[in-house]
């Protein structure tokens, strides 16, 4: 795609503090607060229909660069631009713009509700559709992912994990956002369920140009799936570009780093006949 | 559905009464209990205050003679001749209308009060919460004893005086309910839906209602005791009023006599009234939780 | 954690100073003190008395408030020391065994009989306490601390304590008598908490051997007993703190009933008198030192809670 | 003699043989093997691991034809004598490496506990001190070099990777026969997995201590594990020497298994499908009855969705299937 046009999302000098009140710091500092910063200046930008893979090495803060995307966390300063506008984190209509995959789907479904209700939430609360619209979205968003239709009267307690997690990802698809963020519990599932996910999004990505953004550990994968790379370390960028040009010969020293202690010694590597 | 939802819930209930022979037990405790009492203060004509000298301290029996037929006094009399069994009927209604009042106003005020403070982090509220602090340390009794200071005992006041007791334990558990349920990831996952407050403050309350069942369960028990103990200490109803912490405290002059039964009639009530209440609670919140989240039979 | 300490800090001052706006709108209303425009200096004046611990004279006996309270205090604190030892032995000890032999018979016997004993109203055990062994067996008694024909010098006014330290001759049957004094109250007391407190236990405790290190812990092959009190308990406690707080209104009423019905000459007693013949003054000082007392020891509960309870590593973050 | 000889583990949850969540699951590990244990989650990785030493669920019923650590027998043992010897013999950890370690205890404690509750008979190092010498060692061993300040913390105030270590550390003074440890690696960053796996083969090399080791992804310990099963749906469907899984996969599923692994492995160029092993992971109320791969085998016929399959042994690789050496049809 033309980079001409202007990017879907933009993030630009995103920075997180957490600040704690401590005696050390008022006996040393003299500031009674102590601020430490957890993302310091990340920035990138990331185009429709992209999938940017964001790689970190050990005690850096993915979770919360992941968690300030997804709205769950508000960030100390930055902006976050998704296609020219300023999201900020109460915005009404967030939800149906970028949207967390909850890969934990066992915790994050309510035992309480059946699924068609949970898959119902989001169109109750962020569209104007009629009943009968809500249900026929959530029906096609099923057959999309290849869920019985049926599936809808079933409580959590009484499907399988496999299919809890595809039900967590039709709840962040029956909106249609125009982004997907998810953790990287997504990718540390069994290679086999794994497959099948990265199959369905990649099948997004292609079919609905929906923009992805996952935190990943494996650099097979990110290779494979993603078209941008973002390397993080210590909260700070590290290295961010072209996937292929960032792993073919990588500049900074984190990256190599995470390079080499990827591919150990140990790590299966396929017979090529 | 609606039907459906109504039959899921008979079928949960019954299950779980029908689980366990305590549950079972508790629940016809609570059917007699609640028939006695109706019978006796409704329709039997017995009157607590009526004195005959002529007959005081009549044992206890079941005797049966053709010239008086039943003995009339099956709870037999206290020191003034009367009707130990109306006393009873009347002070278990006077108990245990006065803990059902301090029971659910505590329980009103103190859930809705502690789930306000929780879901919009209010500092008002929050400070109040604070505040409740103060009365947590503060048991019934001294409350009612602060208030004999001020006003005359009455069942009311002490009614009174347990509820502002119970308050703040309330207050405190349900914010700490309410607080546990917002950190975990259903909830979130909620609120990036977009799903508002309101609703969210449902969910939580359906998937937590069973806690509250028991706590008010609890509460309810330990306001019959607390009221029973307060009217003992001879700080609550006026001496003529039939209640059962009082009735002991004025039949405890004659144990040394060996006129037991003025005080094992009234302490029996007690007990049984706060086991029952007990046992069906316990039995009700298993059957709200199943309900909640066992929806496989529905 | 400066920042709790400081937090339960001011707390306890606001409502310290709660309490004592509260009482004095008592006093305001019982006296009815007319304070046209001077509010401020009545209060001073209210507060200046309270910081000089002068808490009025009784109606009654004429006596300070506060002498009175000095007297009775020993006697409670003596006998709430021993029911607390009591309670606490018993309940922690049947909590912990519920817990560890849970769905079977054992626990499920031990906490039927902690709902029991939870259902049974404090001066209903006393009585049937008086009935079923004071009635039976002369030698224990069912009122007063002492008998009469021992006098003992005042040195601590814990009784106990002044038998020991005195040097008569008949200081073995004194001991003796006091002990046997003690045995119907402190049990009565000791009832109901001991009942909570197994219920408390149990159910934290029941919590923390859900968790992997003491399944691990377990799997090491170490004795049961080891494990329970060094890794369960000592997980389960920043719970049973949280709980705390109604235990202490459950002790509180223990205490007052079982003096009243004991004669026993403490503070709950000289309280129930106080307000069984509206002796206001007297009332009003019980009531303020009580309230202050507890309160204090609220916060203290909720400092040790937080104490206790080990940094997760959000906090550490 | 092999160090732990478990046969027909079967854990239901009632009668019949759809109700056994683990279903005849026999493990033979080798005097200082690695053991890779190879299952989704919801297959009865940690139901096995936690039987193996002794821990029950309730509402279970556990049974094993035979039980035997390095040549006793020990379902012979008394229960109470049976705890010592199993936790004398192995250590486990579990998943979460924080919530392996005592979260009110400092780390010094902790390994204090372990030096001393496990009696070593007259060791070199019965001298005054040599607990704080050994947790230092250890700790050092493991890779953590500000030793002092780790044992003067609480796990709360620790890393993951640091817990992980410190897990190992305290496997080490323990000195048990057989290590388990599920998940391991789960949630690691790529440099602290790396760190542990080599950590893990240096202890295995060094001390010779012999492990089973839990996971759902088999390629970052594909060289590090000498031996393998695979678990599907509560039975082991393949069991070999590595090399000889990975060469010559018998069984339908570990083919699939490492085809995935293969294209993982960068076989497909970019955005390119990954191929599929259709229809769901069955788990308990949902049990297959004949052969439990049957439903979602490509290859199965109607033998297979009848009766279970027998196991095939030539020379110590095991599989599960009805067909001998089944034609590749893929």
């Amino acid at each position: 795609m033309s980079t001409s046009e202007q990017p879907i999302l933009s993030v630009k000098h995103l920075s997180l503090y957490t600040g704690e009140l401590s005696l050390r710091s008022l006996l040393l500092e003299h500031r009674l607060i102590r601020r430490k910063p957890v993302l310091s200046n990340i920035s990138f930008e990331l185009f429709r229909g992209e999938c940017l893979v964001i790689m970190d090495d050990g005690r850096s803060s993915l979770p919360a660069l992941i968690d300030i995307l997804a709205g769950l966390r508000r960030q100390s300063s930055g902006l976050i631009l998704c296609s020219g506008k300023v999201l900020t984190q109460d915005n009404p209509r967030r939800s149906s713009i970028i949207r967390p995959i909850f890969a934990r789907s066992e915790r994050t479904l309510d035992n309480g509700l059946d699924i068609g209700t949970t898959l119902d939430i989001p169109l109750r609360f962020s569209t104007e559709l009629r009943p009968e619209e809500r249900l026929a979205r959530i029906r096609r968003t099923l057959e999309l992912l290849r869920l019985p239709p049926d599936i809808i009267y079933e409580y959590p307690s009484n499907i399988s994990p496999a299919e809890s997690m595809r039900v967590s990802l039709a709840r962040a698809l029956v909106l249609m956002p125009r982004i997907l963020v998810s953790n990287s519990a997504f990718m540390d599932l069994a290679p086999t369920i794994r497959a099948e996910m990265m199959n369905i999004t990649m099948m997004l990505r292609k079919d609905y140009h929906i923009t992805q953004i996952f935190a990943a550990r494996n650099i097979d994968i990110a290779r494979k799936i993603s078209d941008r790379i973002l390397i993080m370390a210590n909260g700070t960028t590290e290295e961010f570009g072209e996937t292929g040009r960032v792993l073919g010969n990588p500049q900074s020293a984190g990256t190599k780093k995470i390079l080499e202690n990827f591919s150990t010694r140990y790590r299966y590597s396929p017979v090529r006949d | 559905m609606t039907s459906g939802t109504i039959r899921h819930w008979a079928s949960c209930l019954w299950g779980t009464f029908r689980g366990r022979p305590l549950f079972l037990t508790g629940l016809i405790g609570l059917i007699c209990y609640i028939i006695i009492i109706a019978a006796g203060t409704l329709f039997m004509g017995l009157d607590p205050y009526r004195q005959n000298i002529s007959e005081y301290f009549v044992p206890p029996s079941l005797s049966f003679s053709f010239e008086t037929g039943f003995n009339r006094f099956i709870m037999g009399t206290d020191d003034l001749g009367r009707d130990i069994f109306a006393r009873v009927v009347f002070g278990a209604r006077n108990t245990l209308f006065a803990a059902v009042f301090a029971a659910a106003a505590a329980a009103a005020v103190g859930i809705a009060a502690g789930f306000a403070a929780a879901i919009s982090g209010n500092p008002v509220l929050n400070i109040l919460r604070r505040t409740m602090l103060f009365l947590a340390a503060t048991p019934s009794v001294l409350i009612a004893v602060l208030m004999t200071a001020i006003v005359d005992p009455s069942l009311r006041h002490v009614a009174e005086a347990v509820a502002l007791s119970l308050l703040p334990g309330f207050i405190s558990s349900s914010y700490r309910i309410a607080a546990d349920e917002l950190r975990k990831k259903y909830v979130i996952a909620l609120r990036t839906d977009g799903a508002g407050k309101m609703y969210i403050t449902r969910i939580i309350l359906r998937n937590t209602a069973y806690l509250f069942a028991g706590m008010t369960a609890r509460a309810f028990s330990t306001a019959i005791i607390d009221i029973a103990s307060i009217c003992f200490l001879g700080l609550g109803a006026h001496h003529a009023t039939p209640e059962l912490g009082l009735m002991i405290s004025e039949g405890m002059a004659f144990i040394y006599r060996g006129n037991y039964w003025c005080i094992i009639f009234p302490g029996i009530a007690i007990v049984s009234a706060v086991l029952i209440v007990n046992i069906v609670g316990s039995a009700l919140k298993t059957a709200i939780r199943k309900g909640v989240f066992e929806n496989a039979s529905s | 954690m400066i920042k709790f300490i400081l937090n339960r800090l001011m707390t306890l001052a606001g409502l310290l100073f709660l309490l004592s706006v509260i009482t004095f709108w008592v006093n305001v209303r019982i006296y009815d003190i007319d304070l046209h425009g001077q509010l401020l200096p009545e209060y001073g004046k209210y507060m200046r008395n309270l910081l000089c611990l002068n808490l009025g004279t009784s109606d009654i006996s004429g006596r300070p408030v506060m002498d009175l309270i000095r007297d009775t205090l020993p006697s409670t604190a003596g006998l709430l020391f021993s029911s607390l030892m009591i309670s606490l032995i018993i309940g922690i000890s049947c909590g912990s065994t519920a817990a560890l032999t849970i769905d079977r018979t054992t626990s499920t016997v031990l906490t039927d009989i902690s709902i029991f004993a939870a259902s049974v109203p404090v001066f209903l055990i006393a009585v049937f306490l008086i009935i079923a062994v004071s009635l039976n067996i002369t030698a224990i008694p069912s009122s007063d601390e002492l008998s009469y024909f021992y006098e003992v010098p005042r040195i601590t006014a814990i009784r106990l304590i002044d038998i020991l330290l005195t040097d008569s001759g008949r200081k073995s049957e004194m001991l003796y008598n006091c002990l046997l004094h003690l045995v119907l109250p402190a049990a009565t007391i000791s009832v109901l908490p001991a009942a909570e407190l197994t219920r408390i236990t149990r159910n934290s405790l029941r919590n923390v051997m859900r968790q992997h290190y003491m399944q691990a812990a377990m799997s090491r092959g170490w004795s049961v007993f080891y494990i329970v009190i060094f890794h369960g308990l000592r997980n389960a406690l920043p719970e049973i703190f949280i709980r705390l707080p109604v235990l202490i209104n459950l002790y509180f009423t223990a205490v007052v009933t079982a003096e009243f019905v004991f004669n026993w000459p403490g503070t709950g007693n000289l309280l129930i008198a106080a307000a069984q013949d509206r002796d206001r003054p007297v009332i009003m000082g019980i009531f303020l030192f009580t309230a202050s007392v507890l309160l204090t020891l609220n916060s203290v509960l909720s400092l040790l809670a937080r104490f206790t309870r080990p940094v997760t590593a959000e906090q550490a973050r | 003699m092999p160090l732990l000889d478990l046969k027909n583990l079967s854990i239901s949850r009632g009668e019949g043989e759809r109700n056994r969540i683990i279903d005849n699951v026999s493990l033979t590990i080798d005097q200082g093997d690695i053991r890779a244990l190879i299952g989704v989650s919801g297959a009865g990785m940690s139901l096995i691991m936690t039987a193996i030493v002794g821990i029950r669920r309730r509402g279970l019923t556990y049974s094993a034809e035979r039980y035997r650590i390095d040549g006793t027998d020990v379902q012979k043992l008394s229960p109470a004598r049976r705890r010592r010897f199993i936790g004398r013999k192995i250590f486990i950890i579990f998943q979460d490496p924080r919530m392996n370690l005592d979260p009110a205890m400092t780390i010094r404690r902790q390994f204090r506990e372990i030096l001393s509750l496990r009696n070593f008979h007259d060791r070199w190092y019965r001298y005054p001190g040599w607990k704080s010498r050994r947790m230092e060692n250890l700790l050092i061993r493991v890779g953590i070099s500000n030793y002092r300040k780790v044992l003067r913390s609480k796990p709360g105030e620790l890393t993951d990777i640091e817990c992980r270590k410190i897990n190992i550390a305290l496997a080490l003074a323990y000195e048990p026969e057989l290590l388990i440890a599920d998940e391991p690696l789960s949630a690691m960053s790529v440099s602290s997995e790396s760190q542990i796996l080599s950590l893990l083969d240096s202890v295995n090399k060094n001390e010779h201590l012999t492990m089973l080791i839990g996971t759902n992804d088999l390629a970052p310990i594909a060289k590090l594990a000498g031996s393998v099963s695979l678990l599907y749906a509560g039975q082991i469907v393949e069991t070999g020497k590595t090399q000889a899984v990975l060469s010559s996969p018998k069984h339908p599923y570990t083919r699939r298994l490492i085809r995935s692994m293969n294209e993982m492995g960068g076989e497909l160029d970019h955005d390119e499908m990954f191929s599929e092993l259709g229809g769901i992971f069955p788990s308990w109320p949902e049990l297959p009855i004949g052969c439990r791969f049957g439903p979602r085998c490509p290859m199965a016929e109607r033998v297979c969705l009848r009766t279970p399959p027998a196991v095939k042994l030539p020379q110590g690789h095991v599989w599960k299937c009805h067909f001998s050496a089944p034609s590749d049809s893929e």
